[in-house]
């Protein structure tokens, strides 16, 4: 499908934007969905990008600069893009919310429709102009990382987006807890065909556009990618 | 949809348009949104006798204008294949089963397992990212071994897949010489890429399958040499049709049948279009697609 | 500039960045845009033994994403060339002369006639716009023959430009075997375009060379399986080059020197400061060009 | 060089429009003369267009819709251009101007600082909707081509500009006059590198870019490209 781009607003050294555009909700939006969006004169393949905010109509990304996808941004009004896609996050009971890096995207469009504690760490600052945080968070710039703050926590259940370092860190720390980890791999049809985005589990290789994003820390091998 | 028809080892195609091997899986997820009857063949990811996991992640890499592959054939293995896939497969269309494996005897055993199911077999010599080595059809007697065995033992009308990578006349030289009559011009082309942040390669097997719409003129051209070459073998030109235009192109430059991998998996909801735009294509041009396999060998349609 | 020098046989680059043969024609109009004293190295377009008209038009045709060309070596022959081209190339940058020809008496020749100009000499092995049955690299013993008698009898460093096309190992093999120590992997890719609207190729002799970003990742793959299996060539990366991580990349996968054809040609104002931001890539991840030389190799510089 | 698009102006079924963008004219921009146009999203090879207008530090551009350039045009703000290129269309004395198609381009240009008679030919006549022509011109829509109406006039210097065979025919036609033919091939540098846009004339093999594109009839050979 195709929508004007509505609007990019770009933190001030350019190293993240925020896009949006309108979306009549065909099909059900929730938090830890993804869209695959690209512009009409490309990338070829469209990116997956998780859902940063739904509302009135409006879908908002949160997008990391410096790619193919932004090079085409910077010239194109319309976006072509395909979704909702993937699973929503669990609804889990007062969860904390652990992101990292753009990895915040998901995590605040959850935290907007669940009653939920968020901790988010970025290397870099401005993340923190461009984006809003809801009022009671957290938030930490490195070397003091969002897992350094969230092994204070008591919480059961926790919900991790970041960097994959990032994952397998809370995997290890986290063991005896309730956790969930969203993952990211390239994709390329983003609906479970091509067998781009696999990821190893218990069960066998799963893929993450088609079974994920979300996965249970228990249930995936993280070893299997390096 | 009378432009579209073709005939090709006796079977009949609705139209020219088959999904390529791969990139549309095994169809379940696929037939979401294309209707079977929409395109003239299917073909399956390539089974092979055993299940596969595949490659460790990453298997994909994005480049400029195309996409680098590392799948690694993962796929359940013919037995669960046979049980719980094949017998799924929508009759609407002209059903291409890919098989693979290492040796004679892997192309035999699955080939004649699936044979009741699929319209016609596809032979995959060329699949770059599974043997130490390169592929099957860079090794002449290996390949020759598999088609004759295959020839000989299936029933069903074979295509040979070869590869872009090495030489396509030889490669298609042999193809004749062991009975096969139909010959897939053809996979993706090798490429790697490497992080320049740490200054090792984005895939474990450094190599993978270059696919998109950059192949076209490289496909064209193959499918060319072939067709002056060995004008009694049908072709099938597949790599970076992207395309209505792309379609009659492959056509004129000798193919009887278009293969869509990646853009058939990027975009499936626009195949049903894409069919109706080579259709009008045609009619613009007063001209059946039978009528333009090969026809830049004679001088052109016009 | 230090982080970008290196030394290829003998010969020192103030950085690794060569134009390639061909698109910059023999630089007289494309000095007018670009200093010598930014660049690395410049190639002339090949020069043969009489005068070439080149082919008939049309010579280009576009195509997604890249270029294909079918010049055909127009050329004033080598006499010309020697009294009025050569003794003006600029000293300030390496200056490579490509020779071409047909048989090795005519690489002989222009060899020996162009020696004086030049700093280095390439032998263009694999141009796909002039011979029929091929170029001369598909012909094993042709391009043993010119490659020895070059070696033989020219005393300037010698390139093999080897193609794309064919078994790339074969022919590295090949060059190493006749006293060839520097090798460009490679030239155009094969590739044809037809025409819809009359079903006639749009090149007269069907074939063309394509260019452009598309075949960097194939490049890559060319020149890390040379790397590794001969680690004692020097290689020039060539084939879709157009940014300064593509510089980078053919480095890590084992390029010496960093070749670039088509995107010269089309933004000859934008290589000063192409060259400033690769300079500025090596700093900021404080590796110099010649450590990531060939780097994949041993596991990465990281 | 970069710039915006200022106006991107359709004809009634959209088979031409005109293009439009500021251009601080650092070099003379003469008639015959052409700039190489991309955006920055593509096509890889900018393509050359003719000048059909400069006034008021405004480029315009006449061009036939159905390639990449245009695909690219639909989403893109920006154009990245380069020129003036080739070589001005001699001054004649009150010439007859001959156009085929978008040939008339460069001849609109030519016609508002020369003094000329014009005769523009078309298939399609949403061309003339689209164009402004001088008054006392004459134009025609196929059959009768613009060169049938050229034929009734006794002007000595003619300049001719459209698709090859009407060319051809020109030269053909007036071998006794004196024509100038505005030639066309697809180019790659724009400024005689790559032998690209060879053209075959009694002093050898040139190049449309850097030699032409306005050339003698007599010097020319149109037949090598046959
Ligand atoms: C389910 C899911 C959700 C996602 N959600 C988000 C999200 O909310 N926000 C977000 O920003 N991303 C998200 N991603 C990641 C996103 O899909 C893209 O992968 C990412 O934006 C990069 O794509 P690109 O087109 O911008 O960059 P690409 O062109 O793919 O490049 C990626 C990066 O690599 C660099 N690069 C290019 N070539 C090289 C080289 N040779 N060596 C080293 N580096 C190189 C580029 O400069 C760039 O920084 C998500 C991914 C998944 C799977
Ligand atoms: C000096 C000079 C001046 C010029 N001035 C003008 C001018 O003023 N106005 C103007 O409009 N043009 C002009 N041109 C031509 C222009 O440069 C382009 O060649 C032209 O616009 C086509 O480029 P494109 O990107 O639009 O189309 P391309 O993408 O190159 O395609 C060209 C046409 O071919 C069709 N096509 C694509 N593939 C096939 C196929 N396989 N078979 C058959 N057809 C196919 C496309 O649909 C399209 O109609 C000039 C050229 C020169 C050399
Ligand atoms: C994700 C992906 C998976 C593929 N898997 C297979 C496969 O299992 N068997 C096979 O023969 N080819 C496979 N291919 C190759 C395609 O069938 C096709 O030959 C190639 O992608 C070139 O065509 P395209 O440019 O239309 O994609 C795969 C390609 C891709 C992109
Ligand atoms: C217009 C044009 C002319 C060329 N002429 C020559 C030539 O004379 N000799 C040669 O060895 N290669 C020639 N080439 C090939 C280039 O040197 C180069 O190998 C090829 O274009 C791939 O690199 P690129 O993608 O950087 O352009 C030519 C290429 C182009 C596009
Ligand atoms: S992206 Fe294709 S299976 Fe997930
Ligand atoms: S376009 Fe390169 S010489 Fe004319």
């Amino acid at each position: 499908m195709e929508a004007d781009v509505k609007a990019m607003k770009y933190s001030s050294r350019k190293e993240y934007f925020l896009l949006s555009f309108e979306y009549d909700e065909k099909d059900k939006v929730e938090p830890g969905q993804f869209f695959r969006l690209k512009t009409p004169t490309g990338p070829y393949i469209a990116r997956p990008y998780s859902v940063y905010d739904f509302e009135d109509g409006v879908l908002t990304f949160l997008i990391k600069s410096g790619g193919e996808f932004e090079e085409h941004l910077k010239t194109s009004k319309k976006i072509i893009f395909d979704g909702p896609l993937g699973n929503a996050i669990p609804s889990l009971d007062n969860p904390l919310l652990i992101a990292g890096g753009v990895g915040y995207a998901p995590l605040h469009f959850y935290a907007k429709r669940n009653k939920s504690h968020l901790i988010v760490g970025s290397k870099d600052e401005e993340l923190f102009n461009l984006v809003d945080i809801p009022p009671a968070s957290v938030y930490t710039v490195e070397p003091t990382t969002a897992l350094d703050v969230a092994k204070h926590s008591p919480t059961t259940n926790i919900i991790a987006c970041g960097p994959i370092k990032m994952l397998s860190r809370a995997k290890e720390m986290f063991r005896d807890r309730n956790l969930f980890l969203i993952l990211e791999e390239k994709m390329a049809c983003g609906r479970g065909m091509c067998e781009g985005c696999a990821v190893m589990t218990s069960d066998g290789v799963k893929f993450v556009c088609k079974d994920g994003p979300t996965f249970s820390a228990k249930e995936v091998n993280l070893n299997w990618r390096n | 949809m009378e432009k579209l028809k073709i005939e090709v080892a006796g079977i009949e195609f609705k139209n020219p348009i088959v999904i390529a091997s791969g990139p549309a899986g095994f169809g379940d997820e696929f037939f979401k949104y294309v209707s079977p009857s929409t395109i003239g063949g299917f073909t399956t990811k390539t089974v092979t006798p055993q299940p596969k996991d595949g490659n460790p992640p990453p298997r994909l890499v994005y480049t400029k204008g195309g996409l680098l592959n590392s799948i690694g054939l993962q796929n359940p293995g013919v037995d669960t294949f046979v049980r719980e896939v094949a017998p799924n497969l929508p009759k609407e269309t002209v059903r291409i089963i890919s098989i693979g494996g290492e040796s004679v005897q892997d192309f035999l055993e699955v080939g004649q397992k699936v044979e009741e199911f699929a319209d016609m077999i596809e032979i995959n010599l060329s699949c770059p990212n599974v043997r130490e080595g390169g592929t099957i059809s860079s090794n002449e007697k290996l390949s020759s071994e598999i088609l004759f065995a295959c020839s000989y033992s299936l029933s069903k009308p074979l295509i040979a897949k070869l590869s872009p990578d090495g030489d396509i006349l030889k490669q298609a030289e042999v193809a004749l010489k062991n009975g096969i009559k139909i010959v897939n011009v053809g996979n993706s082309l090798q490429g790697a890429k490497f992080n320049i942040n740490d200054g090792k390669p984005f895939l474990k097997r450094v190599v993978g399958g270059l696919s998109g719409p950059a192949l076209l003129p490289i496909t064209l051209w193959k499918v060319y040499q072939v067709k002056a070459m060995f004008p009694q073998l049908e072709i099938i030109g597949l790599g970076g049709v992207n395309n209505p235009k792309d379609v009659l192109e492959c056509a004129i430059a000798g193919a009887s049948l278009v293969s869509m991998g990646t853009h058939a998996m990027i975009d499936p909801e626009g195949i049903d279009d894409f069919i109706l735009k080579t259709e009008k294509l045609l009619e613009e041009r007063k001209v059946s697609f039978k009528e333009l396999v090969g026809c830049s060998h004679r001088g052109g349609y016009r």
